[in-house]
């Protein structure tokens, strides 16, 4: 099958929903002649304009609070906010706004939005631009939290949260953005709360996220060599949270490793470890392990940068503590 | 501007609504009845009528934690109102939002809202989407003075600026943020004169008078419906009460009585009321008449929300997310 | 011993740490005539004057950001920010700022401000002011993240606060705010870190926090009658976390129910879950129970409210659970 | 105003040594010596410059995410500067913060930001320690014209005001945000005339050339740090290259070689080198020798930055918190 990158797989979602739905438009900051910061929305001013492929001025509070009007006014908008580390400067419209119409106005109102950020440590961007603290987001009730990891799921998670009638983060990992894979030309959609099962395995569960997930497949594969045998769960969609495949696997393997590259305290690993040991506690063999960002700001140095972002070697620590 | 007498004795029925009303729940609040916290907009009735009889069913309005007014003068009925400030099943939002959270989307009221500024880049996007749709709709927005010195603010109407959207921004300055009063807020005579930064007619009018609100916004809506974008109108008003119902002192403590009754001479009722018995245009019996009907409209209110059943338990995990078919 | 309201014991440090070190000043929206929305700088301002006790504009971002501005200065804020629902308005300010100054700044400058906030759900007040996600705190590396239970935690950690070098996030609970407890007229702290084990007992360890320590005790109480022993755990500081406290209690007891009000996913509950799970899971004889918020936002009629609100009843379920 | 010849020949002298080193940075970066990313200021100097030769080494700046001429103006050193840059313990920050987390606190340096306008905020606090404490310190804050449509900009100055706060705002207005002009961005001629929100003084000046600047800047400073309260300037200059270094086609995506060409001949280099040559205040070769002082300047920059060590491990858990003794 034809092999895209993980960017090129969302500007086709965009594409298709844009063509398909006149009530799809996007804006954000530099998302017009430049394509976005990381090439997302590349050429979709050529064929949509500017009436619909919006440059908005730097103004992340209006940028997503008006995107929320929008919604309100019956449109689909898929807003962008270039980087996680710039929306807690827009966090009230998203944690006090998208995320509440729907309920305290007792159902009356939907938002139908779409707010795609990039996360992640890559490139010696420093503190204020590596931060992957998605799992806020987790821990407000009203939002679904997408968290892509191939091409693949990329553009079918993207249809399926333009389609959703909920508010959706939709967070993709800046080590992500340029690996390929293979792509269906034709569209689809994959369902929230779907995990992925990325490798089968007996030994141990992985229940890794977005660039760790390739780190956890390659971990697997010598690992192998060692003979053990490693399962990958991605669970793709944060929130909603597909448990029972989680579960699942743990129940086979009774050995549990969270990776997530947000910081570890109060992080989504923290959640799936707490999940596991309170509702399957007793198929456990281990102690559950975390692996994640370390509790520090994102450091520029090139050697502090690579020693803080998560991957392989912290993978094969944990698996060490456990097998 | 000619402004007819049907409109003017319309004026004085939308806002003896408001008044009536605000004053009723205030007894019911205070007598135990109403749960939560409420903010009244007793002596600022000008505003929202003003605005609103501009305005069409279609056009949307946005507003603030003070928003009984501009729900009602959108025409929001009492008794739905009564029923959500009781917190029963029969409320506009079911009562899951009570005094801060009304909406009522089929007559255009997208929310009141909890957050001081919290409505006003929202309200740019609602107008962005009447342009988009090619519609002739217009959005319309209340706030306070406090809310003015809100980043929200800024970005709002910038963004609204920029995308020409058809919003009339409305400040409701009634010269207090809670206790904080202007000359710790902000530096300038007219709020009005920020609408520069934007390249947006700004304009400050007495709030109290509701024939100028009334002008005022007729201008900025019709500019706004014919393709003319944003405005800005800063209305200069007064709370006769205190914040919340049931603050300490009702506003004492950072208030002077010679300052609330030099403003509770300033009425905006009272005013319109005896201009209009003096020009003939209604008699005192008709105005007694028409405080009576609403009075009785409210006693209607309050028994449909004592009698309507509180919200089921299930309620509380409804509406949280939208089923994916 | 004498008792006083929390509200007091914060009111008493304030003043004296006021009048001690000219450095401190507080600022917030109606903290001066009006003593604050919960009353606790009630009367600083006839004494301080409205110089060092500050009624600012309607400005959160500002409030904050120019905090760590006179902090950077040289002066020792004493922030208020009204309720933690309106800190996603300044959340760039308190995540990209006042977090990370020290750390990117590498080393140069410090924060030493305390921004003390308002969280839980009473008196319906619907979904934008009963909010309590102080876990997002916790997950942000930089931050002291403070939850006093009793007047005396709070007197005794809001000194500590202002002596700190550190950024502190402050939390006080609407439902603690006018609860009497002993309080010393002299000044002393409580170090971060240290948890007090706020009743002893054999049989199940629930950690608590804030009014769900209250709960906690209460319910300990019935249970005792029916043989079962509780140890309550108050961590008193989520950041820093005494782990060992909670560990030995656990040790001891090998049941744990984990109960905080915010929302459960992604929040502290989840995090010392997991942290059980991870370094101490082979004394646990049961699965680890959490108890909190529901994944809804806080509705506004009385009987939702009340059902929304974590509390005796669910600590009870919890109890059942693993007893 | 009269400049004296001492002040021109500074004024040159400060602009060559931020021009030398952006040159020189950008250089290092393309060839791969320079991790991360950066904002290069070239064509921008006589912004930092006009003002900081208002500055005493007390006074306090703050920044933005396009920062190295600020701090150099401020007297900030090529080579802490250069090994900040590569990652290395001796930089400014011990290789913690990179080109867009600049700080030197022994000159006042408060930070440079890479959240725009993030500093306004901090800066109008830092002005009101420098009043709290009766001290004569100024605190200038320097941003983009991005950075003038956020909410933050809107607090922070309106702050500064209530405060009476002395700091003085600078917009280098630079005409894009990235790859957004203008005309996308807000719907004024003149940034500045937001400054009247907020009953400061507001003047927009020609950022190129470096003598207005100056002067505009020494009328506000003096004023600030005289108890006259905050003041807004907008600069009006431009960017030669890239929004950052190593932007696909260095801006040309979004911007027409005529544009930048025509703003190279404006370049407040060459203008003043220019007219000091004429007017025999320097002659050629001294600022040649100039800047052959600043290029070997650099070059012992880089060797210090090459030759020092990169922090130590354990540096990343290092000053998250300091310890509560
Ligand atoms: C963002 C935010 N900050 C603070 C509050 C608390 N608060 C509620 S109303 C209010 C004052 C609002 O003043 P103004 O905008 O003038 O409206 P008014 O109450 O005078 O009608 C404050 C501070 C809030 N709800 N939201
Ligand atoms: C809050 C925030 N939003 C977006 C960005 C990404 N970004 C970095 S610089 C920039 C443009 C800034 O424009 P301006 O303020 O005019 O400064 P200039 O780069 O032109 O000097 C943007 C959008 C950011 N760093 N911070
Ligand atoms: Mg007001
Ligand atoms: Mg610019």
């Amino acid at each position: 099958m034809r092999q895209i990158t993980f960017r090129e797989a969302l500007n086709e979602s965009l594409r298709y929903n844009m063509r398909n739905d006149d009530r799809v438009f996007c804006w954000g900051e530099d998302i017009g002649v430049l394509g976005g910061a990381f090439g997302v929305t590349a050429g979709l001013i050529n064929e949509f304009g500017p009436g619909r492929v919006i440059d908005t001025p730097l103004s992340e509070i209006a940028i997503v609070g008006a995107g929320i009007g929008a919604a309100l006014g019956g449109l689909r908008p898929v807003v962008e906010i270039m980087y996680i580390d710039f929306t807690p400067g827009c966090m009230d419209m998203i944690i006090n706004q998208m995320a509440k119409i729907h309920y305290m106005f007792g159902g009356q109102s939907k938002v139908p939005m779409v707010l795609r950020i990039v996360t992640g440590a890559m490139g010696e961007n420093a503190a204020q631009h590596s931060q992957s603290f998605y799992s806020f987001f987790v821990h407000t009730p009203g939002l679904i939290v997408v968290t892509p990891t191939t091409p693949y799921d990329a553009k079918g998670l993207l249809n399926t949260s333009i389609a959703s009638e909920n508010p959706v983060i939709f967070v993709e990992n800046k080590r992500t953005v340029n690996i390929k894979g293979e792509v269906p030309e034709e569209n689809y959609t994959i369902p929230f709360g779907n995990a992925d099962v990325k490798r089968q395995g007996e030994d141990l569960t992985i229940v890794a996220t977005q660039a760790l997930v390739y780190d956890a497949l390659k971990v697997a594969e010598e690992m192998e060599k060692e003979g053990v045998s490693i399962e990958v769960v991605d669970p793709r969609t944060l929130k909603p949270l597909d448990k029972e495949t989680i579960f699942n696997s743990v129940r086979k393997t009774g050995r549990l490793i969270v990776a997530d590259e947000g910081c570890i305290h109060c992080g989504i690993a923290s959640e799936i470890s707490a999940l596991v040991a309170q509702e399957i506690i007793e198929y456990l063999d281990a102690p559950v392990i975390r692996v994640g960002s370390p509790d520090t700001p994102c450091p520029f140095s090139p050697p502090l940068e690579k020693a803080y972002i998560p991957g392989k070697q912290e993978l094969r620590e944990a698996i060490a503590k456990i097998m | 501007m000619q402004i007819d007498n049907e409109t003017k004795i319309r004026m004085l029925k939308e806002m003896l609504k408001i008044r009536s009303f605000e004053e009723k729940i205030q007894e019911l609040y205070h007598a135990g009845y109403i749960p939560g916290s409420m903010h009244l907009s007793t002596g600022q009735e000008a505003v929202p009528v003003g605005v609103c009889l501009n305005l069409l069913k279609s056009d949307y309005l946005l507003s603030s934690h003070r928003g009984h007014g501009h729900v009602l003068a959108k025409g929001g009925e009492y008794k739905y109102m009564m029923a959500e400030l009781y917190g029963k099943k029969t409320g506009y939002c079911g009562g899951k939002g009570g005094s801060m959270h009304f909406a009522n989307v089929k007559i255009g009221v997208l929310g009141t809202n909890g957050i001081v500024g919290g409505g006003i880049c929202i309200a740019a996007g609602v107008g962005f989407s009447i342009k988009y749709q090619k519609s002739e709709k217009v959005t319309v927005c209340f706030f306070g003075d406090g809310a003015a010195n809100t980043g929200a603010f800024h970005e709002g109407l910038n963004f609204a600026a920029v995308l020409k959207a058809p919003v009339v921004f409305i400040i409701e300055n009634n010269q207090y943020a809670i206790s904080v009063p202007r000359k710790l807020s902000d530096c300038v005579e007219d709020l009005s004169i920020r609408a520069a930064g934007y390249n947006m007619p700004g304009v400050t009018v007495d709030g109290n008078d509701v024939m100028a609100v009334y002008e005022t916004a007729k201008t900025a809506v019709e500019r706004a419906r014919s393709g003319g974008g944003p405005a800005l109108i800063e209305c200069r008003t007064y709370r006769w009460h205190g914040h919340h119902a049931g603050e300490p002192k009702d506003g004492l403590v950072y208030r002077s009585q010679e300052e609330i009754d030099s403003w509770k001479e300033k009425c905006p009722i009272k005013r319109l009321r005896e201009a209009l018995i003096a020009g003939n245009i209604i008699t005192e019996k008709e105005v007694d008449t028409l405080e009576k009907e609403f009075q009785q409209e409210l006693e209607r209110a309050i028994d449909f929300a004592e009698k309507s059943p509180y919200p089921d338990a299930e309620a509380l995990y409804e509406n949280v997310y939208i089923d994916e078919g």
